[in-house]
């Protein structure tokens, strides 16, 4: 090809105090094509969209669109000149209505219907305010949003990350035809699925700096991961597990029973165990009531109905701190959610060791030292912007919002979602996490958007489905297919396509109920 | 009026938590209780300003009283309310300070005068020379600005006096005390302190920093006026400035009410000098001085030809009804 | 009509707890009438422009202290300058003293942007600057007003094919309230710009990402913050006929009226209306309170009492709500 | 600029990110300007003296400062300081005249407590902010006081012994209220740096949610927060009355204000989570320093605000610019 790129940065760098996020960040965007960014947690990936996009600026580096040296030093500028992100955080404002935010960017409306309706989102209302709407949703229209004034080049950031597979999907679709119509797609993922079925070509960052672009052909995958890791280990497939782990001895109680638990509208009849030493999985689309699964079970929502004992005996959670007494804790997806973003990592993993009012007196710094270091270094979080968890990078706050239960020895825990946005190096330490845990006698919930991973962390798969759990897999029969099938409120067995299922909601009603 | 001939009197004072307003009040509900002539009082009395105040009386004039007492925040500021008021009948007196409207009867004391002769006693103390610690009030309140005139009256008279340092205190003790301190730390020699009626714990910060007593003019609060005949070595002087006025305002009201309007509408009530200096001032302080007020409260508690309230009665600070 | 009862319910129930006031006002003093409700429009007039100012930097995530410090100054500033001067100056004098409360509020958000100095303390050492500044001006209270400026805000008008009963309930200083709010409140609310102050309000970072200029956006909120307290300093002098340099109640009354008006502290949420129906329903306890000659130190009581009740209230059914 | 290999970083940059490191430093440089400009417009005045009580005059302001250095940590204020503390203080003057001071004491503590736990409830479990509900009691304390200065009007007052002694008395060129300060100084910053119940303060203004999940209880960290905080306003009011010796109803009122200043501009940020105490200690003195400085100028009343105000603007300005990065 001979076409001059759209979008050409060399020698980006930026620095935080000590820490350089990007040292010498180059990237180079043709017309027409879908450009993954790859790199592991915290090589500078979001940094490099954020100066592209004119939301920070860059300390060194030089960008050309269009051939020409453009100043780009607002989102504002980034739009005039044609570049539009859609950041890993969303950012509709959180109190005006989606068509207020849609006035404030001057985006048309119809335009910007018509893509929400094309990404799969059949009945939005105009006037909902942003911030009571789901984030996977509220992720797909900030998307739209920047579709819809028809940009020449979109800058993805983990887009999909958060989004359920039947989103996903959507999102690739219209992506894809973003590049055919020869616009150009900067697009970060940690998924390689998604690279693999999208992308013309990559170029993969490591520690801030440009190490390879490389053109995506089939198998070009270990190369990435080769590149983005540098010497680091690579892809250590979690071993399949040795047949002890896997019969776990079925223990005389399980460590949680769930009886016809309900919550509003949302949840519905759902009962299942958990025993000690399983990691069970939870598969559902987005929105199933999965949400409120979690939620009942740290306590952090009242159910309206049902039972949850533990150990055998009943339990009523009003506050998290019943749960965790109960040793139940809950690593929530969002990890702004988790996360005082301002204290050290220290701090955050040490919070729940102040929690209860007992403990409101002298700290003693050096067993907390001790408990926090060891948790630190299960978890390999890179400390190197410890003192302010807001300036790790995402995955390694992730790590930390797993890490302060470690530390605090949780007998149970509810992971939702955990490797969200996490590069593949770090989500195999993950599973091992998971899998070390169960190994130990603790137990884990285990809610996923990736397929892939209910095989290769799970012992069991609890599908939900229009609030209602609608079976219980063994892993072994725990395919993609019957999983996507499952989640889509299908029986076990039933032989229809997926891609054709477009609305989930259409056969609520008529799901079958399934008995564990 | 109601049917018994008996009056409601509203009541408008726009500085709260401050002894003297306070004592003013209670002054205007004992004489109220006292004449047997006022039914019910309706007090407004909060912080606020001119503006607050033309609020207050206009709800006074809704609440249809028989007379308005009122101590002004401004002198011109509600002129609007007063004329509203006599034109919907009400009988309009304006106490401790003056007004603009000509048809409100004005019983005031005379802060002009107030400031002129404490400081002129001042001067003659330090021998017509020397420098002055000038204290005043709060910066833009009209009573200070009307003092000042006094003051500078009186300096005009004294040319060889020069101010050392002008403050405002706002009427804050604390302010006060620390600004008096900071001024005795900077070592610049002073030989009098005139204060705007902030004035024990003027004296309180000469005594605790061990500075030579200068003479010192401050109002006849209690703590100050026992301040002047227990500390050792303190020459100084109270000057009146009755918070009882409001208990005359209630009588000047009544009086009107009932048909006996004064000769003019001006009554100035002429400020008194008790000096530690003299004899004769040595007697006054000693009958006013009255260790169980509250120091903050005036002793003069009453205005012989004006109010008819007993000291218990205005102690108990309660109107008619209470 | 499910988003308007979501988005208004508070000012509707203001609106009915301000119904059932006035109702109470007319059993407790029969004789409640027109003229009284004109001093009430005159009373809220000052507050209301204190609330409106504090409204437009609250919406935009900000706070402003200086406001009764603001009205103060131009208060005094217009004072002094109509002092003994003809009718006619006074028509250079208004815009004149709107154009400094503009840009002394403009200042006030310059400052913010600039020095990074959270609001609350740029716009605390504003109050200071701005009170002394208004003692320059007048060192005692003082000044005058033109005739027609005060005329301005008393008495009623006739409004054609309205009969006069009607008409004495249409006090001039309401009309001067509605008019000079909404000729600044309704163009802005419909305007990217306003939308851009909720923006900020709501979430800086998201506002930034969605390409709103923050920091001129900013400024803009304390300048018309500035402009409207420029308007109740006037008003301040039209009511009084004088301009005073120490700031009245203005500026905790103003924050009050905000949060009861349904304006979250936080920013990005709530309108202009409820505050101003808040003040009012202040205004009006007040006038209760007089009318039923209540001791004055139990005055102070009740009105913490009803700020506190309502807001807890008002937290209560939000909670309520969310469950 | 665009070298990222490794260049002598220049002295200036060093120093910065030394003073910022050390955010401490960069106030103290700031108190010691202040002290030396005063010097400098009247020789002398820096003395035994005048340290003296420029400490007894900073260290209610402190206090008071302390209180909302710990609620401003979790994003809240406490503007019933105050009140709180004028109404011990009163009460306290006025009680002792015909109680025993003990029972005075406690007579004079009650009010705190009480405005405390209401705010503490208000803020915590109906979530009210923060603002509001202190000004609501604030109002709502203020009103008793004037219902209850009548019931004493006629008792009179006094300031016992003791809080005269520790209010104004000096040892050794040293105000005896540091006895007092000292002790409370290092338990606030003890507490905040070393117990659960700071890093709760911390940790619930930087993000309550995660607080929550993490099993914090918000209304009970936020109730025991305005306790103590109206606890130790109590205590301020004690100390400031055995200072000015004079009981009235406004008090403390004019430290409001100021002691929300003193906080921030000794870096406690207004938004919670950032701060501490030791910074705000710093800031009363500062105002302290200030306030002196300014009434010794010559100059008219309105430039002497204008001017305190400028001051105030740059100092926190100055701060900010030297303990920021970059
Ligand atoms: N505001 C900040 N202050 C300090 N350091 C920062 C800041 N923002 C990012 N960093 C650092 O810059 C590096 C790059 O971060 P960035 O968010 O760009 O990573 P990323 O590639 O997007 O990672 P992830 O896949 O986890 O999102 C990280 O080491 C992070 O700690
Ligand atoms: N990376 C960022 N993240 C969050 N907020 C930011 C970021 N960068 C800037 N801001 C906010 O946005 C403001 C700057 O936005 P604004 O759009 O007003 O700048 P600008 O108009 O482009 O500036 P200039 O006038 O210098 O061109 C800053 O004050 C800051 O609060
Ligand atoms: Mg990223
Ligand atoms: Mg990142």
């Amino acid at each position: 090809m001979t076409t001059s790129p759209l979008l050409d940065a060399t020698g980006v760098a930026k620095n935080y105090g000590a820490v350089a996020a990007l040292r010498n960040a180059s990237l180079s965007v043709l017309p027409g094509e879908v450009h993954a960014l790859m790199g592991a947690n915290g090589a500078g990936k979001s940094t490099l969209v954020k100066i592209l996009t004119g939301a920070i600026p860059a300390n060194a580096g030089r960008i050309l669109i269009r051939g020409e040296a453009r100043d780009i030093r607002s989102p504002a500028a980034a739009r005039r000149a044609g570049l539009l992100p859609v950041y890993q955080e969303p950012s509709l404002i959180p109190d005006l209505d989606v068509l207020s935010n849609l006035r404030l960017t001057s985006t048309p409306v119809e335009p910007f219907r018509a893509w929400v309706r094309e990404l799969g989102i059949a009945d939005l209302d105009l006037r909902d305010t942003a911030r009571d709407i789901p984030l996977a949703v509220l992720r797909v229209l900030d998307l739209a949003r920047a579709l819809a004034v028809e940009p020449d080049v979109l800058l993805l950031d983990e887009m999909t990350a958060a989004l359920p597979a039947n989103l996903a999907e959507k999102v690739l679709e219209v992506v894809r035809r973003q590049g055919d119509s020869g616009r150009a797609v900067i697009f970060i993922s940690h998924r390689f699925v998604e690279i693999s079925a999208l992308c013309d070509r990559a170029t993969v960052l490591r520690d801030g700096e440009t190490v390879g672009v490389v053109d995506i052909v089939p198998g070009v995958e270990e190369k990435i991961v080769e590149l983005m890791l540098g010497t680091r280990i690579v892809k250590t497939h979690v071993a399949a597990r040795s047949a002890a782990q896997k019969a776990a001895p079925a223990a005389a109680r399980p460590r949680i029973a769930v009886q016809n638990l309900r919550v509003g509208t949302k949840l519905s009849d759902v009962s299942f165990d958990l025993a000690d030493g399983e990691v069970a999985g939870v598969v559902a689309l987005e929105g199933q009531g999965q949400d409120e699964l979690f939620a009942a079970l740290a306590g952090s929502i009242r159910p309206s109905g049902g039972t949850i004992e533990v150990d055998g005996a009943p339990v009523k959670f009003s506050h998290p701190i019943d749960a965790i007494r109960a040793g139940i804790a809950y690593v929530p997806g969002d990890r702004s959610e988790a996360l005082a973003m301002q204290r050290s990592v220290r701090e955050n993993i040490a919070l729940p060791f102040s929690a209860a009012l007992r403990n409101w007196g002298p700290i003693n710094m050096r067993k907390e030292r001790a408990t926090v270091l060891s948790a630190i270094e299960r978890l390999q979080i890179d400390t190197r912007a410890q003192g302010e968890v807001q300036r790790l990078s995402g995955g390694n706050q992730q790590k930390v919002t797993i890490a302060r239960w470690i530390a605090a020895d949780a007998r149970t825990i509810l992971c939702f979602d955990p490797t969200r946005g996490i590069d593949v190096g770090t989500k195999q330490e993950i599973y091992k996490l998971l899998r070390e845990l169960a190994g130990n006698g603790k137990s884990v919930l285990f809610y996923t958007s990736e397929l892939e991973e209910v095989q290769r962390v799970c012992d069991r798969v609890i599908v939900i489905f229009g609030g209602r759990l609608v079976d219980i897999f063994p892993v072994e029969e725990a395919d993609e297919p019957a999983l996507m099938r499952a989640a889509y409120g299908l029986p076990r067995g039933a032989k229809a396509d997926i891609g054709i299922l477009a609305d989930p909601t259409a056969h609520a009603s008529d799901a079958p109920e399934a008995t564990p | 009026s109601s049917a018994e001939g008996k009056y409601t009197i509203g009541i408008s004072n726009t500085v709260q938590g401050n002894g003297w307003r306070e004592e003013m009040v209670c002054a205007m509900k004992a004489q109220a209780l006292a004449s047997g002539e006022v039914t019910k009082l309706n007090i407004a009395h909060r912080n606020t300003d001119a503006a607050g105040q033309l609020e207050d009386i206009r709800n006074l004039i809704s609440a249809k009283v028989d007379a308005i007492v009122v101590n002004p925040a401004d002198p011109a500021g509600i002129k609007a309310g007063l004329e509203e008021a006599t034109k919907a009948g009400i009988v309009v007196v304006a106490v401790d300070q003056a007004v603009t409207e000509p048809s409100a009867y004005i019983i005031s004391n005379n802060q002009e005068q107030y400031a002129y002769l404490g400081a002129k006693w001042l001067f003659q103390q330090m021998g017509g020379k020397g420098e002055v610690f000038y204290m005043r009030g709060a910066a833009g309140a009209s009573a200070d600005s009307d003092r000042d005139k006094g003051f500078k009256k009186a300096l005009a008279e004294n040319p060889d006096v020069k101010v050392a340092q002008e403050v405002f205190t706002g009427w804050q003790q604390d302010q006060a005390k620390q600004q008096m301190l900071s001024f005795l730390a900077t070592g610049t020699p002073f030989n009098g302190v005139w204060t705007s009626g902030i004035d024990n714990v003027i004296v309180d910060a000469l005594v605790e920093s061990q500075a030579p007593l200068v003479p010192v003019v401050g109002a006849d609060n209690a703590g100050f006026v026992g301040q002047l005949s227990s500390v050792k070595g303190l020459v100084g002087a109270a000057v009146t400035n009755p918070g009882s006025i409001g208990g005359a305002g209630v009588t000047l009201a009544l009086q009107i009410l009932d048909g006996k309007k004064p000769a003019q509408q001006t009554v100035l009530v002429d400020p008194q000098l008790w000096d530690n200096a003299t004899d004769e001032g040595k007697a006054k302080l000693k009958a006013a001085a009255d260790p169980s007020l509250s120091p903050e409260w005036p002793v003069s508690i009453s205005i012989p030809e004006w109010t008819t309230y007993t000291k218990e009665q205005i102690i108990a600070c309660k109107g008619p009804g209470e | 009509m499910s988003h308007f009862l979501r988005r208004q319910g508070w000012v509707v129930g203001l609106f009915a707890l301000l119904i059932v006031l006035f109702i109470a006002t007319r059993i407790i003093q029969p004789a409640y009438g027109s003229n009284d409700f004109g001093s009430l429009a005159r009373a809220v007039l000052p507050y209301a422009f204190a609330v409106a100012a504090q409204t437009v930097v609250v919406i935009a995530g900000g706070i402003d202290l200086s406001v009764a410090a603001m009205m103060a100054l131009t208060s005094v500033t217009a004072a002094s300058m109509m002092n003994g001067a003809s009718e006619e100056y006074a028509l250079f004098v208004v815009p004149f003293v709107l154009a400094m409360g503009f840009a002394l509020g403009a200042l006030n958000g310059l400052l913010i942007v600039v020095t990074r100095v959270p609001d609350i303390v740029v716009t605390l050492a504003m109050l200071f600057v701005l009170q002394g500044a208004a003692l320059l001006v007048l060192d005692a209270p003082g000044g005058g007003i033109a005739e027609w400026l005060k005329a301005l805000i008393s008495g009623t008008v006739p409004i054609p094919g309205l009969p006069d009963a009607i008409d004495a309930w249409v006090p001039k200083a309401l009309l001067v309230l509605i008019v000079c709010l909404c000729i600044i409140w309704i163009p802005l609310r419909r305007s990217r710009l306003g939308l851009s102050l909720y923006a900020i309000g709501s979430s800086e970072l998201a506002a930034f990402r969605s390409g709103v200029p923050v920091k001129r956006t900013r400024i803009i909120a304390y300048a018309l913050s500035g402009l409207l307290a420029a308007f109740g300093g006037l008003a301040l002098t039209m009511s009084t006929g004088i301009g005073a340099p120490i700031p009245g109640p203005y500026l905790l009354a103003s924050v009050a009226a905000v949060v009861l008006g349904g304006v979250a502290l936080g920013g990005g949420k709530g309108g202009l209306l409820g505050p101003i129906v808040a003040v009012f329903v202040l205004r009006l306890v007040r006038t209760d309170l007089t009318l039923l000659a209540i001791d004055p130190n139990v005055t102070a009581i009740i009105e913490g009492a009803i700020m506190v009740a309502v807001v807890m209230f008002g937290a209560f059914i939000t909670m309520r709500g969310r469950q | 600029m665009s070298s990222t290999g490794i260049t002598p970083v220049p002295f200036g940059r060093r120093l910065k990110r030394f003073m910022a490191d050390r955010p401490l430093i960069p106030l103290v440089i700031l108190l010691v300007i202040l002290v030396v400009i005063l010097q400098i417009l009247r020789p002398g005045i820096v003395n035994e003296r005048w340290i003296a009580n420029t400490i007894k005059f900073a260290i209610p302001l402190a206090i008071l400062a302390g209180c909302q250095t710990m609620t401003m940590l979790t994003g809240g204020i406490d503007l019933s300081v105050g009140t709180v503390a004028t109404m011990s203080a009163f009460i306290m003057a006025t009680q002792v005249v015909k109680q025993d001071p003990a029972v005075a004491f406690l007579l004079a503590m009650m009010p705190a407590v009480l405005i405390g736990l209401v705010n503490g409830i208000g803020v915590g479990v109906f979530r009210v902010h923060p603002l509001i509900m202190t000004l609501g009691t604030s109002l709502i304390g203020t009103g008793c006081l004037q219902v209850y200065q009548r019931t004493v009007i006629a008792s009179g007052a006094k300031i016992p012994d003791f809080l005269a002694w520790l209010g104004t008395g000096v040892t050794y060129g040293f105000p005896n209220a540091l006895l007092l300060f000292l002790p409370l100084a290092a338990l606030i910053v003890f507490t905040l740096a070393r117990t659960g119940f700071g890093r709760l303060l911390y940790a619930i203004g930087d993000n309550e949610r995660a607080t929550r999940l993490s099993g914090v209880q918000y209304w009970q960290v936020i109730t025991a927060l305005y306790v103590t905080s109206s606890v130790l306003a109590g205590i301020t009011g004690l100390l400031y009355i055995g200072l000015i010796k004079a009981p009235s109803l406004s008090l403390a009122e004019p430290l409001v204000l100021p002691s929300v200043a003193a906080a921030v501009i000794g870096g406690t940020s207004i938004f919670g989570g950032r701060g501490g105490y030791t910074g705000t200690i710093i800031g009363a003195l500062i105002l302290t320093v200030l306030t002196t400085l300014l009434t010794i100028l010559q100059m008219p009343e309105g430039a002497r605000r204008i001017l305190f105000g400028l001051i105030v603007l740059f100092v926190t300005a100055a701060y900010l610019r030297i303990v920021e990065e970059r």
